[in-house]
């Protein structure tokens, strides 16, 4: 067992699967003799040299295209997007190639990859430097997006994604690389279920479903409503935004009759919408209350100044209002 | 670095070191040309009689291109077709029953009837199944050279594109993707001088698209595309550039397609006069020419081919229409790895359980 | 008054436009010379000219930033994309460049242009001649996307677009442009209002929410079943997909106590979720019953071969289906 | 097409017809480029003082090629800069409290506090708030010089980017599209051999970008970007071959940065040699050589700029940091050309009518 952060879990998983199979290599912006913007691929440069870590020209398209490529001639590549706001270069290539070639093919032609993608905001990166955009990524069908909250799941979602024989987005949350840390056990054989979602926090009262730095938030809310007012919320990690595990928050639905709906991303359209959509459909009967979602205003993208992010970011004081309110529906 | 290629050259004189051009080779060339041209016209009258549905691209007038640069691929070697390439799976040895099974998306053609009858692809073949994105074959292929490098093989990749695609960004990426990397690739840019109704000169300002692997650092080469042999010998020397591990080679085929853009296209905005003009350099003809100066070519020869290849599109045909359609809810399968029937055939309901 | 079909209301609404104001232009794949490929531009090049109907080279991203930056430059660019499978490489101008240019600049610089997209499915197009792909720019605060679903519309919010001082996506659904007509009154001041819902047909037992070709499916439906059992179902048009008008389908629901969705997008997170969510949020104490969406599956895009497109489409069946299974419900 | 100019050559001897730089001229390049760098060099100073946060990209070291090509712009000409050029901004004309207000991203800033640091946009003098994807400015920028043609006014375009940026495909449809229709733009590159740890050799084949123009059929031009007097002759060409509506031009400044890509970017990738290397090579101290050897320079001359520019900064930061941050509600404020902000405040609740 080792006291890890989140993304040195990330940085284990890589180097833990480039041991295990040589087919695994990695491509994209600074990602071999920098070791990365935010330092996840450091050292892998140095272990695995420049063929399989490789700095690639800058373009995103080409990044996300030469892995399609590499993935039908047999290999596993690990592509990086250094921001999710880089990502639009690539949209042809994962929405079009990467999402469509199996079913285009009628199941003769695949490109399992792992797509690496830093997200998100509240560490004052502005416009540019914060974005979310899982949405684009959640819509198409063909496409695995996930999104780990724990450093445990950074590590055994990332080992199980370049080992599923599908496209997979993995989304990683800037925020967490360095505020969080668990024990891991050691060994590579540490793989997560890639397609279940978890309960990260057992309550009776209402169904709080979120994903990714907003668990870490949620969690506390949950903590300090809990000491506060004895309420009992659960908790749920959709770890995977497509496909969804409906099951694990349509249970806890059943169970509490009330959901409140956490996320970063602005409102419409966000992963949100699917979630209450769903739960409006398949759970009718278990709503006791309005199905709410607390999230990021519906504006272009996060303000750089202070206040303006402050403004736009969900927090554990407006997710115990969102709560409170809602229990007392 | 581009240079051009322009006039037929005595394909027995060998240049820069490129071995003769055996007879039985340039009478393939040539078979395979007439072969292409029958399979598409046949395909061509099936449309007109509402045999199959979709968009089609006939490649007519541009054989050359695609026969001078497929036909001695290997299995193992990949080729990225877009859309007017149809006639490059069938050069590279795909089943003729595949292919028509194809066209009228029946179950059980290679895509199980799921892409467009232009977009066909081949995994025993390593031929791509093509996406519309235009361009976005090249850089797939790309891929796959990096992969051939990686695992230091001597395979290759052919990536097709037209005149028109020179303009999207993705073009750009892959290209000089492949030339930081030298990767074993070649560009075949085949410039018909249209894309759509769009003439080149609103494409891009530059007449000779070779010039622009200048950007890239390697080399870009012009060759009149309507004749089989100089695109034969130019495509042979990049294809060897490329098993050696010397870097990709953009090879601009200059060339003409005949009919309209798809099946549906009149193509009123040619000049009638640029399209005679070029119907007078069919690449087939000038082949036969050629042949016929070299004593390798006779009318029953021609015949023999042409009668043989038409009773193997019938017995293709016969099968493509024999064939069942795909049941409706096939579309639910091949999204993942893993079935997605359940889940959407049977959502599951919630109650209460407090 | 004259009896067009909704193509040429287009064609009608963009030389009106660029008769009136000189900075209106064009600029597309195959718009100039061809009059695009389903001729939506016709006659417009030989009016006005190569300069103001431009045959742009095959680059969608350049297309969208050529106006975005003749927009900021004062003109006021119609660019066509031709088919919406082809957007992709537009992806970075639209949503980081045309949708966050007035924010980022604390609006002091606009790029009001109005981009044409034809998309939809039911023509046998393929996987890469019917795709929606509304979802990526209605999740795009900033952005305005419409999508009119009949003939006066395809006029008045194309005219009521061009003049609007934001970015809009006018999505137009192939199906429609030669299937229907309708009598429209003469002259140029034919204009609608870009940012309101329409209720299609009046009802009391259920509200049928829908937009685009699948509103002429659901107005048959709602016929067919008015004649065959009376039900009254209101039909409301969305016309606007962001931002929503949520009013107008809220206040429907508020009278009927059901929604049924209906759209051709695949269902997650399609536009239904987020109306789905609204109405589960903003008017829980309305809803008799589940709220559901009929849309198409899960897949990647529309197959080729007719029995699978036949499978992924909505249809009037499949409408009166789901209509009569939440009426008894 | 490529030419490459790169030696200092006496500017007082016209060369292709283009006049003599006067004397004013002279001084006004070298001024500018001191007040480029104090300025810069302040913004790092407050920037480790904690007094602002964010991306900031310091150009320190690429003077001569902002300086050069920027400064004779008119008010009505539009800059498209990319996110090492906030110093174009104030070449440009923007009043510096403007320009700290943005920096401390203050309620008064142009952009009301919404963009990072480094990204300064100027509705008054046409500077293009940037966003952060590499080379859209150009796209941009090649739309506004569109509508200046289609206007057939003289004004035009100048956008910048960097060595990295020229592998993106957007970088690729710009320069393309500019060619064909003969924009009025000058593309600026600032090749200062590396995109964040990347180095050229990883990025393009070519060691000179300038060959990239040979694509787009319009000149490219390599210049030693650390000679202001040279640059600013290329730039005045380019930029009269622009204003006559002879086309665009591609201008390739080799240069060099002299920090880590942004200010918390120690760039231990490169080689400290390469860096002495090129401080020696520094635009400013070569052009005070320049100057001297004319008799134009003298030390005070100097301190009295720096002095008076100094002065400057200490009450446009004064104002800075006198002034308000926004109110956090401000960030609903100009989504669209209509307010949301009760829409976002004030959701309605409905319930039944029935
Ligand atoms: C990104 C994209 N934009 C537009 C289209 C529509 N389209 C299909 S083929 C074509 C013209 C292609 O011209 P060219 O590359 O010269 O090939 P050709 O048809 O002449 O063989 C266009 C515009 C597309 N498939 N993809
Ligand atoms: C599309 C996109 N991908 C990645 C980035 C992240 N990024 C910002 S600057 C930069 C390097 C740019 O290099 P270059 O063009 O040479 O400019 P320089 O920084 O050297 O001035 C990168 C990769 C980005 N801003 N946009
Ligand atoms: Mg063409
Ligand atoms: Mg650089």
């Amino acid at each position: 067992m080792a006291l890890v952060t989140y993304i040195s879990a990330i940085t284990e998983a890589l180097r833990e699967e480039m041991r295990r199979d040589e087919r695994v290599f990695i491509i994209g912006e600074d990602v071999g003799v920098e070791g990365g913007v935010f330092k996840a691929t450091k050292g892998l440069y140095e272990e695995f040299g420049a063929e399989r870590v490789i700095d690639s020209p800058l373009a995103e398209g080409v990044i996300v295209s030469a892995a399609i490529g590499a993935a039908m001639a047999g290999l596993k590549p690990v592509p990086e997007i250094q921001f999710s706001d880089f990502i639009t270069p690539a949209m042809d290539a994962l929405t079009q190639q990467a999402a469509k070639l199996r079913y285009r093919s009628g199941g003769t032609q695949t490109c399992p990859l792992t797509l690496r993608v830093c997200y998100g905001g509240g560490v004052g990166g502005g416009l540019y430097h914060s974005q979310t955009n899982t949405t684009w990524f959640a819509h198409e069908p063909g496409l695995v997006v996930v999104a780990p909250g724990t450093v445990a799941d950074a590590k055994g979602m990332l080992k199980a994604a370049i080992r599923q024989d599908d496209p997979v987005i993995y989304f990683e949350h800037k925020k967490l690389y360095r505020s969080i840390k668990e024990d891991l056990p050691d060994g590579d054989d540490f793989v997560t279920d890639l397609f279940k979602a978890a309960v990260r926090r057992e309550g009776k009262d209402l169904t709080l479903v979120t994903y990714g730095w907003t668990l870490q938030l949620s969690l506390q809310a949950a903590e300090k409503m809990h000491a506060e007012t004895g309420a009992e919320i659960e908790v749920v990690d959709l770890r995977v935004l497509n496909p969804l595990d409906k099951d694990t928050f349509l249970e806890s639905l059943a169970k509490t009759g009330r959901m409140l709906i956490v996320h970063e991303d602005h409102k419409t359209l966000g992963i949100g919408a699917e979630i209450a959509a769903i739960a409006a459909e398949q759970a009718f009967d278990c709503l006791d209350a309005p199905i709410v979602r607390l999230t990021a205003p519906d504006v272009p993208a996060i303000p750089f100044s202070a206040p303006l992010e402050k403004f736009y970011l969900p927090s554990v004081e407006k997710i115990v209002d969102a709560a409170t309110k809602l229990l007392n529906y | 670095m581009a240079t051009k290629v322009k006039e037929i050259v005595d394909a027995a004189a060998p240049t820069n070191g490129s071995p003769l051009i055996s007879n039985d080779k340039l009478k393939q060339l040539y078979a395979t040309m007439i072969k292409c041209r029958t399979l598409e016209e046949r395909a061509r009258v099936l449309f007109k009689q509402s045999k199959f549905t979709g968009n089609y691209y006939a490649a007519v007038g541009q054989e050359a291109a695609a026969v001078g640069t497929a036909i001695d691929l290997r299995v193992e070697d990949t080729i990225g077709p877009s859309h007017r390439d149809f006639i490059t799976g069938f050069i590279k040895g795909a089943p003729l029953d595949k292919m028509f099974c194809h066209l009228f998306a029946r179950e059980n053609s290679p895509d199980k009837g799921r892409s467009s009858p232009a977009h066909f692809g081949y995994a025993p073949l390593n031929v791509i199944t093509p996406a519309s994105t235009i361009a976005a074959q090249l850089n797939i292929a790309t891929g796959v050279a990096l992969a051939n490098k990686m695992k230091k093989n001597d395979n290759i990749a052919v990536a097709y594109s037209g005149d028109g695609s020179t303009s999207l960004g993705f073009w750009h990426e892959a290209l000089n993707f492949a030339g930081v990397h030298d990767l074993p690739i070649v560009f075949v840019c085949q410039n018909n001088l249209w894309a759509e109704s769009v003439n080149l000169q609103f494409q891009t300002k530059v007449p000779d698209i070779s010039v622009k692997a200048a950007a890239y650092g390697f080399p870009g080469i012009t060759v009149d595309g309507n004749d089989v042999v100089a695109v034969y010998r130019v495509a042979q020397e990049a294809i060897a550039r490329a098993r050696r591990g010397q870097g990709p080679t953009l090879i601009e085929c200059k060339t003409y397609r005949w009919y309209g853009h798809s099946e549906i296209d009149p193509a009123k905005y040619r000049d009638p006069e640029e399209v005679e003009r070029w119907k007078a350099k069919d690449p087939i003809a000038g082949m036969e020419r050629y042949l016929m100066g070299k004593g390798l070519f006779s009318a029953e020869w021609k015949q023999g081919i042409v009668d043989g290849f038409n009773k193997e599109l019938d017995a293709a045909i016969e099968i493509a229409e024999q064939s069942a359609l795909p049941q409706g809810v096939e579309a639910l399968d091949h999204v993942y790895s893993f079935s997605i029937r359940e889940r959407v055939l049977e959502p599951k309901v919630y109650e209460p359980e407090y």
